[in-house]
């Protein structure tokens, strides 16, 4: 039966999920790019969440969350014609519609945070076409298999709020996109700081606040599931912004601001899968977990693999969702977490299992379809386009005109 | 009638103002400006990864001066911007060969 | 009886709604006009909320909601007197403060919405005094007429969140506004570009993710309506950012971030009169059809009338809420739409009547006010004050000290 | 019993409390400073915020509201341990976790606060120690007083959402903070103007909406303390508005949107304690006060006192939240206030009471605190730092970039 | 060949373009920048507080024109700048002893 | 001495200190500039409407060399920035009568 409280909160949720991708990861990404490219990350953002949204409406949602296939769903639900107005979702007491908004701001912001890997030298139109093509064959499949009643969550895999689901399959596509896009003309010698700390400040507070939403949300109910989720999720990002502010000023004497918030996302990330099943000092455990592990992944991938995954998807989502969903069967068992079904190990195996799976296919079907896209129209921005900037290359505008 | 144009480090422009001012020069114009030289450029570090800025924030001070007054802007804009230190920036000098004074039309030394 | 769910979410509805005219919708005009003028339209934006909330405390509020008149409320309850501390509003299970205080975020985002017709040339005591009097003789008597017990609410004209009350009113005004006022010195061949772009997204995105306080919150409630109000709002949006983007690409072979967001402010604006009543498959073609006509309407105001409608107050807002208003009873009988009292004809005829009445009304009393105003004081910025940016002539700063 | 819909609002209003210092604070007083010094202030903001988190996590939490000491709590729930999942807040219908997040978000915006008086001036290494032991020896206590069960809650003192334990605490330490580390070095004569204005707005604004979730949030409840609350606050923002608007306009014929930002900030902060007490009248009869009030304050301080308080922390917060305690009880009668129950002058004298002694406890400890980090560490910058900034000099960066 | 540099209000920007256009000078370079005169600077009021902006912000115009228009660039700019208030600005004048035309690598007067 | 003040479009900024520090030439200053001239300017589309920006983002370089290195510094500056399109800019050369180094004090070409 509907519950109105269990629906205020999840119509708040709604909310800030989708404003993590606008104007929040789009702020944030875009604060760490230069100023000639400033408008073509926001644009990217706000381009890939309509979208998303316009193939969630006719057949996504179906494809994901429709039937009860073992590895996908099934398309008896286009156009959400299904979704009746008074219509409660299984399992839940909130509306369908209601579902069905809040998993559209999850389908949206997954493939909104691969824009980092492949930010200011991809064609605009090669964007549209990879994002689409993406959520259709990597994003939607994973989310069936975890949260729509697939094969591993049959097996018993646990993602609270998408460790896998989202930062997994982003992280890894981030990686296989950026290595067939090739690096920035600058990579890795004469790359440009970010233009606007600020920015980037501004854009992770409001993810930060927004990731509340998001986890906290994923109790799909109010109520003291979400009220503990949101007390770890926070303790978890305070701990690795500790750990990275640390690590940071140990090795060069000044902790940067960058860096400071590229530690809560990390630990955001890592929390995210097991926000649901741990309390504070298990939090706090995955945070500084998270923090330390993604420095050193962010490090690895920009100067072991020399890729130019541009804002460290991979280093920061793809690792922290990874270690995140492997590490919570250990800490759920500290004060305040939740009775889990299975014995430690036989979890940590399920949760291996189920990174693996969902890790390899992204990386095989993510190739897969950045080669037809390549095919299809050229994935690269031209090198006029490129030195000039995108935004006035592909958009037409420049982000700023300061004189008056 | 000369043209002295100074880059100097941003924070030194106060007391090249002050030295400026104290032997009675009190006009000038200041912009915003990157210079590249031997100065290596400051490094930022982000996420691992070191950037190193090679055009490092300067300004750029112009000041028309009568000749004989050339030497003695000079002199202070050095003594105003000197912290030592490489960077510090440099001073040229070119002669003018008119000026005018918008306002009142005065031209030459009158116009500065 | 009070319900606490349904209060949760219109006490969180209020907040969002708030937070759209401040900070975005300031910020989202911030970005278009020039820098001299920033922080002139962000005043703006202030101005108007701190003074429309003192006479909705004094009186409008008493004006748009007292009593049964059919043309106007009255004045029973001046300074709020009459409401108690856990007095329910008649016809919801909400608190009347709630109610007072939900009500007040729609009347300080409508005249706020005119300040991008007079941007970048109007003088600060003008704009006071203008929203103030446009607040009592336009806003409250059409708030009455359709949302407080009026005739055309009696007439059964159906505006779920405002595409008459307020895109409609403010678009009307803004035009007529713009006309008397004349248009900005470079108008039309040397107007500069928007200052900040970037600006102009944020603020789109903050409109975007608050308008669901907006429209879902009209339903004054938790529950399956709010949520099916949320997920068409949603879609609406997505539908006319898309078609804008198209139509910029194919004509130009560039769309703009500018214009991308400008298409969801006019999909917003069009689903707003109909969210409550459609269910996706209306939705989306509410935002095609917003996205396309608002395009249209954008040009022939500028080109067609000549007026400088600065911000495009009436192509997107006036025009989108019209065109939402007219077409809803027949996206309203798509898929999930809500169950219409009366045949798709009779109700076109009813909505055809209120935007009718409604839109002579504005214009009619808006040019009066105008008049009067100019009579009072005057209404435009002296030559100079408009060269030098209203910024420094009327608040003496300036939004940017770069230099530090 | 717990329930779902209070659960829910407090969620909603956890995340606005955090989001006031994450990034609004932030943003407001990265505005204010020199552009040289954005990323230092914005930064502070961040490590006060997880500072805060993993001490409230390890024993402050704990020393504030366990036990049932009259002066201080006790040590018995470290490490949250004692947080159970089903747990619900003694008194409250919400969880025990949403309660420890929600006060863990006042505990973080009140040292937080401070950042405004030692703005620009500070080394990164001083603010954190402060900020520790300030929350430590400060905040713990008096929040325990007056919140925690202490001696001036048992006493009767009302302080509904703050305004002495979260703003008398920061305005006054503010006073001996600035008064020992001294002046800028252009203080008073060369300060500079606020680099960014329009920051400054929107900072402001979203202090503004994210405050209905600090004030209408106290209630711990969905309802109609809640609803009036909130309608309460909101105008009580809006009266000190337009008193300083008022004000600057006679006095200098322009206003300034800076100085109305700040009178809505100095009205929250004067209705903060009262809020929850008194209706829409009341509300506005201390908006008013508190605008002229604290634009008299700030004057005082900085001319009278000749005290470097940057950004007016003890003019605009403590003397506002002085006030506003102080005059609750004259003001809760009017139309739509609480009932009260005590006479208005004994709860007037047991309100100065709890100011007058909150207020010597933040002074005298706040000066051992400083002192003692003095000898533990360097407070103030470097000449040299302090000249090129605090962004580069402490933390590596530059906020701004603009060239590409 | 000389090079002439303006300082001017930032709001005569559009007027000297006109005033240069008419006269058929069609080309300039327009960099930012602060001046220090004798125009007190320019008040802006926060929280009760004054503060005075010392470098008040101005537009430097550089044109490049052949020796015999220089008079005229002069007087054009002059006409296009003036308000007759204190801080309109200077315009000095310097000797090119070369120009070149990046695109064609033309030379000396045909380069402008 | 000779000043050079070259206008060049602002992406050809790196392959035109390349050029210059090929030959040796190591030192320059740097400020953001804005041109008018024979190039058009760049057309932004918003809502319909579209804006010509008259003023053209250019970055306008100064590079003090001795004498006999201004030739091969135009001749440097010319090949890192020619694009071969219409708003490469123009390079221009007037004379130094001095300069300084502020940290030393040396004058003259060591000054450089
Ligand atoms: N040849 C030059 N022409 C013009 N400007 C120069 C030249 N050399 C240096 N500069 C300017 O002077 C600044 C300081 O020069 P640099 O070589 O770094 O240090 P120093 O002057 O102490 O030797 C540079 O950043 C640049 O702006
Ligand atoms: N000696 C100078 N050298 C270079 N620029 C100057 C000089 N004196 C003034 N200026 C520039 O001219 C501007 C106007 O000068 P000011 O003395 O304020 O007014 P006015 O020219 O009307 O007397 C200043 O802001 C500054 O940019
Ligand atoms: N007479 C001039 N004086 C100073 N700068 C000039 C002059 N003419 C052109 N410029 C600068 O050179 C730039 C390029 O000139 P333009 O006429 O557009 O192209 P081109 O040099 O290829 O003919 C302009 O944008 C302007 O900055």
């Amino acid at each position: 039966m509907l519950n109105a409280a269990d629906t205020a909160w999840m119509l708040t949720a709604s909310v800030l999920v989708l404003m993590m991708t606008m104007p929040a990861l789009g702020f944030f990404y875009a604060g760490l790019v230069q100023a000639k490219n400033i408008l073509s990350v926001l644009f990217q953002c706000v381009a890939i969440a309509v979208l998303v949204s316009l193939l969630w409406f006719v057949f996504v949602y179906s494809e994901t969350f429709s039937g009860s296939g073992a590895y996908i769903g099934d398309l008896s639900n286009l156009f959400l014609t299904d979704v009746a107005r008074d219509a409660v979702h299984p399992g839940t007491r909130i509306p369908e519609s209601v579902f069905v908004m809040y998993q559209m701001t999850f389908a949206i912001i997954t493939p909104a945070l691969i824009v980092g890997a492949y930010a200011e030298r991809m064609r605009f139109s090669a964007v549209l076409l990879l994002s689409g093509l993406w959520l259709v064959a990597v994003y939607a499949p994973a989310a069936h298999w975890i949260w729509g009643g697939g094969f591993l969550q049959a097996a018993g895999a646990l993602d609270f709020a998408g460790g896998i689901v989202v930062h997994l399959t982003a992280g890894i596509s981030a990686l296989v996109i950026a290595r067939v896009l090739g690096p920035r003309r600058e990579f890795p010698h004469a790359i440009n700081p970010p233009h606007a700390p600020w920015m980037v400040m501004v854009g992770a507070s409001l993810l930060w606040v927004g990731w509340f939403g998001f986890n906290a949300g994923s109790a799909l109910a109010s109520g003291a599931d979400a009220g503990m989720t949101m007390l770890s999720t926070h303790l978890a990002a305070a701990a690795a912004t500790a750990t990275w502010v640390a690590i940071e000023w140990t090795k060069y004497g000044k902790p940067s601001l960058v860096g400071a918030v590229t530690g809560a996302v990390a630990g955001l990330a890592t929390v995210t899968p097991a926000s649901g099943f741990v309390g504070p000092i298990g939090a706090v455990v995955l945070g500084i977990a998270g923090g330390a592990v993604c420095y050193v992944a962010v490090l690895v991938v920009k100067r072991g693999f020399k890729v130019d995954d541009a804002l460290d998807v991979l280093g920061v989502h793809g690792v922290g969702g990874a270690l995140g969903s492997l590490i919570l069967p250990f800490v759920a068992i500290l004060p305040g977490g939740a009775v889990m079904a299975r014995p430690i190990f036989v979890q940590f195996l399920i949760q291996g299992k189920a990174v693996l799976i969902v890790g390899l296919w992204s990386a095989v079907v993510c190739f897969v379809i950045v080669k037809l896209v390549s095919w299809l129209c050229d994935l690269r921005a031209t090198a006029d386009a490129e030195i000039q900037g995108l935004d006035f290359s592909y958009h037409g505008e420049s982000g700023y005109h300061a004189e008056s | 009638m000369k043209l002295v144009i100074a880059v100097i480090q941003t924070h030194r422009l106060d007391s090249v103002r002050e030295a400026l001012t104290s032997i009675g020069i009190g006009g000038m114009t200041v912009t915003e400006a990157r210079g590249y030289g031997r100065q290596k450029g400051q490094k930022e570090i982000y996420r691992g990864a070191e950037y190193t800025i090679s055009f490092i924030p300067k300004l750029r001070i112009e000041i028309a001066v009568p000749d004989e007054r050339a030497d003695d802007a000079v002199a202070a804009i050095r003594q105003g911007a000197l912290t030592g230190k490489i960077g510090d920036g440099k001073i040229f000098v070119t002669e003018l060969t008119g000026a005018m004074r918008v306002r009142t039309g005065e031209t030459g030394n009158d116009a500065l």
